[in-house]
């Protein structure tokens, strides 16, 4: 048989690897640090995910939001709500969790190189942005100018806070955020994020667009991008779809023609165009 | 860890699904290996106060019925309703189909006495239902499943997709070719398709599935030999309360 | 594409078995490894099922109900074994054994050639290949029933690809073809006696196939191309309940869902696929509900673009082999030939209004 | 000593269904001593109306969980009584075999699991784990072997499913059968054995008390009939089943939910002490053997009794399914469809035995197989009134024992009785309020 003749893979085997260490973001919100086994390197891209799984409570795709400049671990940021999340949330360091991966492709740093960099995150869109945003900084050189967006319901909300501090806090980093809804002690932008988009000066043809969030924002995001000229093939989103397997066999993350887990989630915007189901 | 206090009562039922629980012969005491039953009025005299997880069988057919279920919910972290009365009314609420004067009518002997009765209602009709274990009787497997679930602090997997599923997954012989019609397009899985496992067509026992195309249901039923009167009656069966 | 056929046949070695000989061959093939083959089930139904009793093995059969796809990727598979205090795992042992599969239609063949694409592209998956080793086929033609339309996919009755053996019904008896080497050594080994050299004066060329598609099969990529927003997909989602018969028991679909279940005694667990259906509530939907085919339409559309395009643009090979199963077992009586002439007409009327 | 005595015992537990049991004596004069029924009403006769005789048997059998399979028994013959359907002898035979499944698992519940904790001082089954494990294994291998019956044969224990107008949508393989029986005889007579020497060991815990009534039951005059024959009293002889109701007498009081009946006295008994007072001597060999270990001989007057005829029926039923087997797998399985061919339409009566006794379906169809009437009599209705005329005897027999032990032995008087409330408020006479 010649289909057999190809050398085949035990691809749902996890790692089980180690917890190094848990952080609280917000009360929804951890970050995990976690190690593979005999430190293996798991030398992902920004942008890729792993599956992470608890036995006996499932699996589910988890985006890497450390730099892959950032060894030996790496770190998921993890929003509790279902079965896996929950019980990854009564983790401690040092207990165990399954990882495949990392899956999926991520974003191609090559092609950015020297661009002018424009992140726009929605709530926990930050997390698998940051892989991009730090890798940006910890290559600060090979890029133009770095622009933070994030916007996030209400400011409890907000992840990475010592993160945003330092980035506030740096001249070469342009941050600014909004929040939905404000409270008493909001002192910054209220607004949906899309209202921080026009008042951006840009030089549109040498700008790269990463655009990740709730599916609601891809639409006004999207229009708010267009109206700065902003060209398509200089857009990149990243879309979230159930999975099961993230090898691209169990067919959920399927869009259209597209395997979410294999060419995705990051997808340049013209190739989004094409997948009526994506938005 | 202490085990979870796990109590089990009765509404407006035919108790066949607390009958099942006495049934997992096999599992029984593995069970109780887990868990601390504190109330369980058909097997055991014990009462307690509060509850882990309260199993609620039957359905709401009376005001007493009413305040007592209240009184469960205070009283349990966890409520389940357990079998197609609790989760929807199931058969019982069969009489919530006809017209009440209809009903006095068959009903009434010449002694007539007092007996307040309402409408039959689901559990969730009157309390928040945290879980739901369909099926008249109650499906072991999906029980066990929930149980364990519990057990290890983990919300359990719902389904919502068609008895055919099961049906298909067992390779059964599929009861529309023997010339019968069949419910289990539209409703709900988790009892391991038993009735058409057995040659049976599904009564509808364990609810529709969610987003369910009703008048292709009906469509359905009447290529398979049933008017729309028919089809509309045997959907009710167990359904009278979630179809209009 | 007939003719190309018979030449084949003409030049192939073939033997004749008569009905005792046949169930002989069957009992030699006992000795060799599993065999499997259809056997009847319930009232009307039949079923591939490994052979016990080779007088129970159906040779004249419409269709089982489960594709052969069940061999290899089971309707529901444990995927690892664990255990919750160590958080260790094993995978379940495959067992390394022959496998035969007697009396298979060529679309079901060609449907393990269309899995065999899925599993191996991308990510070759273990699980998959390694049940698929050992495995050999034995061909058989049948008669079309109202539901077959292989021939309109372009796997004719007598497509060889893939098989060892291939039996042609004759009077009294079957004429058996040694298709390749492992045919002819099986054959030898058994002892099939003489050569016969019957001149191939059987029904070889055109069953016939009551359900056709109208259009050649080649084109069908191309329709596939204009009718998205067809008013097609809400016909069929009227009569549609979504009960997902159709995608289970297709020869060529493969999704699955993976769930983890523990035993009572909170120690050991599993962790398992099962057969899956795009047109299902909740197979496409994320956290927080979001469902990006919420519309049965939407799904039936994607449950017939994977057949017909999405898949094909890639391997270059239809997906769907015309083996009836999603409109023979549609309770809805939905017929997939229906949909795709509706399509066909739909195109045609858009390609017209275009020359207008 | 002239006395006073209010004892109301909320919802008996470990019965079936909700039952209060209310004692009211005052200066020695009892004024009221009864088992008042509080069980919602659940119309289902109302329900039936109109319902096709596909659908009938799947409802009735939900008027009880415990009694499911003699409910659809019972409906399922009244059904083709009354539409002219043909069973073959096949069918006939799974149905007895059915229904001793049905028997062993209820009266092996009843007796090992609710009433068994009473003779050892204990709360619940659940008790008996730690002191007694190899009774309640016994007992539960006993209850797994008899739903294995159901399991087998029916595709269900609670709620069957393959039982149908006209025989059966799936018959058990010979194996399958061949499984079950050599079960039977590897497990279930040695089990039933064992229990039935606990229960002895335990016999001086059976309260003392003798109060001779009525017992009526299914008879027929070749076997000790649980599937069909006529209606038999033991103080008037036999009357056919179309007559059933000049023997249920069927009235309302005022404190029950659920109708009482009547025939030659006050009150009569049905269940599993009538069935052995009245069939005794078709009683299998080692069923008869039972009785004398457990020194129960027909007839007897002890409504406590019930409890150890139940064990007695569990042997004779493991004995008499062997049997049938057996003559089942001499023969082998005809693969035959269930029969829906109906011939004729109007009324079809019924009767059964179910463990808690003899139980009338009555059913009025029209040309389109759709109910018109139905009545259902259901057993422990008809217990009501003989458990209020024991008590009655009992508490001035016991007066001078302490409130809790007077208490527990009616608590203990109504178990015996395997009341199941649940069936018995199946029609209720009441108000509806909208
Ligand atoms: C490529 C990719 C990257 C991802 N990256 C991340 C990431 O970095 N961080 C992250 O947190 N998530 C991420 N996700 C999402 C994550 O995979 C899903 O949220 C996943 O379902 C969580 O698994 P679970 O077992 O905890 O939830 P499940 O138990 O599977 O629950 C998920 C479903 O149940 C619903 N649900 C759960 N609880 C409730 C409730 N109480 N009430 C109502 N509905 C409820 C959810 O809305 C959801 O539909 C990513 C997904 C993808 C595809
Ligand atoms: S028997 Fe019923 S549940 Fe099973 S496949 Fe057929 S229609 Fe679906
Ligand atoms: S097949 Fe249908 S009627 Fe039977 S148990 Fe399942 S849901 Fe209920
Ligand atoms: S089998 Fe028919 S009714 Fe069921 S999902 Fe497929 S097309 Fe719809």
């Amino acid at each position: 048989m010649e289909a057999m003749a190809v050398e085949s893979k035990k691809l749902y085997n996890p790692l089980m690897s180690k917890i190094l260490k848990v952080d609280i973001l917000t009360e929804t919100e951890k970050r995990f640090e976690i190690i593979l086994p005999e430190d293996q390197i798991l030398g992902h891209k920004p942008g890729q995910f792993v599956e992470v799984s608890i036995f006996g409570y499932g699996e589910a795709p988890i985006s890497i939001c450390s730099s892959p400049t950032k060894t030996p671990g790496f770190e998921l940021t993890v929003r509790k709500t279902g079965r896996l999340t929950d019980k990854m949330h009564l983790l401690e360091k040092g207990g165990q969790l399954g990882i495949r991966g990392p899956f999926g492709n991520g974003f191609d740093v090559e092609p950015f190189q020297k661009k002018d960099m424009l992140f726009v995150c929605g709530g926990i869109g930050l997390a698998p942005l940051k892989s991009l945003i730090d890798y940006t900084i910890a290559k600060r050189d090979d890029f133009g100018r770095l622009m933070i967006l994030y916007g996030t319901k209400n400011p409890s909300e907000i992840l990475f806070k010592e993160d945003i501090e330092v980035w506030q806090n740096q001249d070469d980093i342009e941050f600014h955020m909004t929040v939905d809804r404000s409270d008493e002690d909001w002192k910054g932008n209220v607004g949906v994020i899309t209202t921080l988009i026009p008042p951006l000066k840009l030089d549109t043809s040498n700008t790269i667009a990463t655009v990740v969030g709730p599916p609601i924002m891809y639409k006004f995001v999207m229009l708010a991008l267009k109206s700065k000229r902003i060209p398509d093939e200089n857009i990149y989103l990243s879309l979230e779809r159930r999975m099961k397997c993230g090898v691209g066999k169990c067919g959920h993350c399927q869009i259209n023609n597209s395997y979410v887990c294999q060419e995705g989630p990051v997808y340049p915007y013209p190739r989004i165009k094409q997948l009526e189901e994506a938005i | 860890m202490s085990k979870p206090r796990v109590a089990f009562f009765d509404f407006t039922s035919c108790e066949g699904c607390q009958l099942n629980k006495l049934n997992f012969e096999n599992d029984l005491l593995d069970i109780l290996e887990l868990v601390d039953i504190v109330e369980f009025r058909e097997a055991m005299d014990d009462r307690a106060d509060e509850y882990d997880i309260a199993f609620i069988e039957g359905s709401i057919s009376t005001p007493t019925c009413v305040e007592r279920i209240h009184d469960i919910r205070r009283r349990s972290k966890i409520l389940v309703a357990l079998g197609s009365c609790a989760v929807s009314g199931g058969i019982n609420a069969m009489k919530n189909l006809y017209p009440p004067e209809w009903v006095k009518e068959t009903v009434y002997g010449e002694d007539k006495y007092l007996f307040p009765s309402i409408p039959v209602q689901p559990v969730s009709a009157i309390v928040k239902v945290d879980y739901e274990v369909r099926g008249c009787p109650m499906s072991t497997p999906e029980y066990l499943h929930i149980f364990k679930s519990l057990v290890l602090g983990r919300k359990p997997e719902i389904i919502d997709y068609a008895v055919c599923v099961e049906c298909k997954q067992k390779e059964n012989e599929c009861v529309l070719d023997k010339g019968m019609f069949c419910l289990g397009p539209v409703t709900r899985a988790g009892c391991g398709a038993i009735c058409p496992s057995n040659g049976q067509y599904c009564t509808g026992c364990r609810g529709l599935v969610s987003n369910v195309n009703e008048n292709g249901a009906i469509e359905m039923l009447k290529l398979h030999n049933l008017s729309t009167h028919e089809a509309m009656k045997r959907m009710k069966m167990y359904c009278a309360n979630e179809i209009d | 594409m007939y003719s190309e056929n018979i030449i084949k046949f003409d030049q192939m070695k073939r033997y004749f078995f008569d009905q005792d000989t046949s169930i002989k061959f069957l009992e030699y093939l006992i000795g060799k490894g599993t065999v499997i083959a259809p056997h009847k089930k319930g009232e009307t139904s039949y079923s591939f099922k490994k052979v016990d009793d080779v007088n129970e093995v159906v040779f004249d059969y419409s269709r089982t109900i489960q594709p052969l796809k069940k061999f290899f990727l089971p309707p529901q598979e444990t995927l690892l074994n664990f255990n919750l205090t160590d958080n260790s795992f094993s995978e379940p042992e495959v067992v390394e054994e022959k496998k035969i599969f007697f009396a298979i239609h060529s679309y079901e063949m060609q449907s393990i050639r269309r899995l065999d694409y899925s599993f191996t592209k991308g990510n070759p998956e273990s699980n998959y290949l390694s049940k698929r080793e050992n495995s050999c086929f034995i061909g058989i033609s049948f008669e079309p029933d109202e539901w077959h339309f292989s021939k309109s996919v372009g796997i004719e009755i007598e497509k060889l690809e893939g098989f060892c053996l291939f039996f042609e019904p004759v009077e009294n008896g079957h004429l058996v073809f040694e298709v390749n080497e492992t045919g002819r050594e099986m054959l030898s080994e058994f002892g099939a006696g003489v050569l016969v050299d019957t001149p191939l004066d059987f029904e070889i060329t055109d069953k016939h196939f009551k359900a056709k598609i109208k259009y050649h099969y080649n084109r069908l990529p191309q329709v596939f191309e204009h009718v998205y927003h067809s008013k097609v997909w809400d016909k069929v989602a009227e009569k549609c309940v979504g009960c997902g018969t159709c995608n289970l028991l297709c020869a060529t679909c493969y999704c699955f869902d993976v769930r983890d279940e523990v035993d009572l005694n909170m120690i050991n667990g599993k962790r398992e696929r099962f057969w899956d259906s795009c047109m299902l509530n909740s197979f496409a939907e994320v956290a927080g509900g979001d469902d990006f085919r919420d519309k049965l339409s939407f799904r039936t559309r994607h449950r017939l673009f994977r057949k017909f395009k999405y898949i094909t643009e890639e391997s270059g090979e239809l997906q769907c082999v015309g083996c009836g199963r999603c409109s023979r077992f549609c309770p809805a009586q939905i017929n997939i030939v229906d949909i795709i002439n509706d399509l066909i007409v739909d195109y045609t009327e858009q390609q017209e209004k275009q020359v207008i | 000593m002239k006395k006073d005595l209010q004892i109301d015992v909320h919802h008996v537990t470990r019965v079936e269904g909700h039952g209060n049991i209310v004692i009211d004596m005052k200066q020695g004069v009892l004024q009221k001593a009864q088992l008042e029924i509080v069980e919602p009403p659940r119309y289902f006769e109302a329900m039936l109306k109109g319902r096709n005789f596909q659908e009938v048997a799947i409802i009735t059998s939900r008027i009880c969980g415990i009694c499911a399979l003699g409910h659809q028994m019972t409906s399922l013959k009244a059904t083709e009584a009354a539409l002219g359907i043909e069973i073959s002898g096949q069918t006939e035979v799974l149905r007895k075999i059915l229904i001793h499944g049905a028997t062993c698992q209820s009266n092996t519940l009843h007796a090992l699991f609710l009433a068994t904790p009473d003779l050892l001082s204990v709360g619940s089954v659940f008790s008996l784990i730690n002191t007694h494990k190899e009774v309640v294994l016994a007992a539960l291998r006993l209850k797994r072997l008899a739903n294995d019956i159901g399991d087998v044969i029916s595709g269900r224990a609670i709620h069957p499913i393959s039982c149908v107008p006209g025989g059966f949508t799936k018959l058990p393989t010979e194996k399958e059968l061949t499984d079950l029986r050599k079960k039977l005889v590897e497990e279930g007579l040695p089990d039933v054995k064992f229990a039935i020497e606990v229960i002895a060991s335990l016999a001086d815990k059976i309260p003392d008390f003798t109060r001779e009534t009525e017992y009526i039951s299914v008879y027929s005059d070749k076997e000790y009939s649980f599937y069909d024959g006529d209606i038999c009293s033991s103080d008037s002889g036999t009357t056919p089943v179309e007559n059933y109701l000049e023997v249920t007498n069927e009235f309302v009081v005022p404190h029950s939910s659920s109708k009482h009946a009547r025939f030659n006295r006050s009150s009569y008994f049905v269940g599993a002490l009538a069935r052995f007072n009245n069939s005794y001597k078709f009683l299998k060999p080692k069923a008869k053997a039972a009785a004398e270990k457990l020194g129960l001989s027909a007839p007897c007057f002890n409504p406590y009794m019930n409890t150890v005829a139940q064990m007695v029926e569990v042997t004779h039923c493991i004995e008499d399914s062997i049997e049938l087997m057996d003559r089942l797998l001499s023969g082998g399985i005809k693969p035959e469809k269930a029969n829906n061919e109906i011939t004729q339409y109007g009324r079809g009566i019924a009767t059964t035995e179910v463990p808690r006794g003899i139980l009338f379906h009555d059913y009025t169809y029209n040309r389109q197989g759709n109910i018109e009437a139905a009545n259902c009599v259901i057993p422990t209705g008809q217990n009501l009134a003989n458990i209020d005329d024991d008590m009655k005897k009992l508490v001035p027999e016991i007066i001078e024992e302490s409130k809790e032990d007077i208490t527990l032995k009616l608590e203990m008087l109504v178990r015996a009785y395997d009341p199941c409330i649940s069936c018995s408020v199946h029609m209720l006479d009441v108000e509806f309020v909208f």
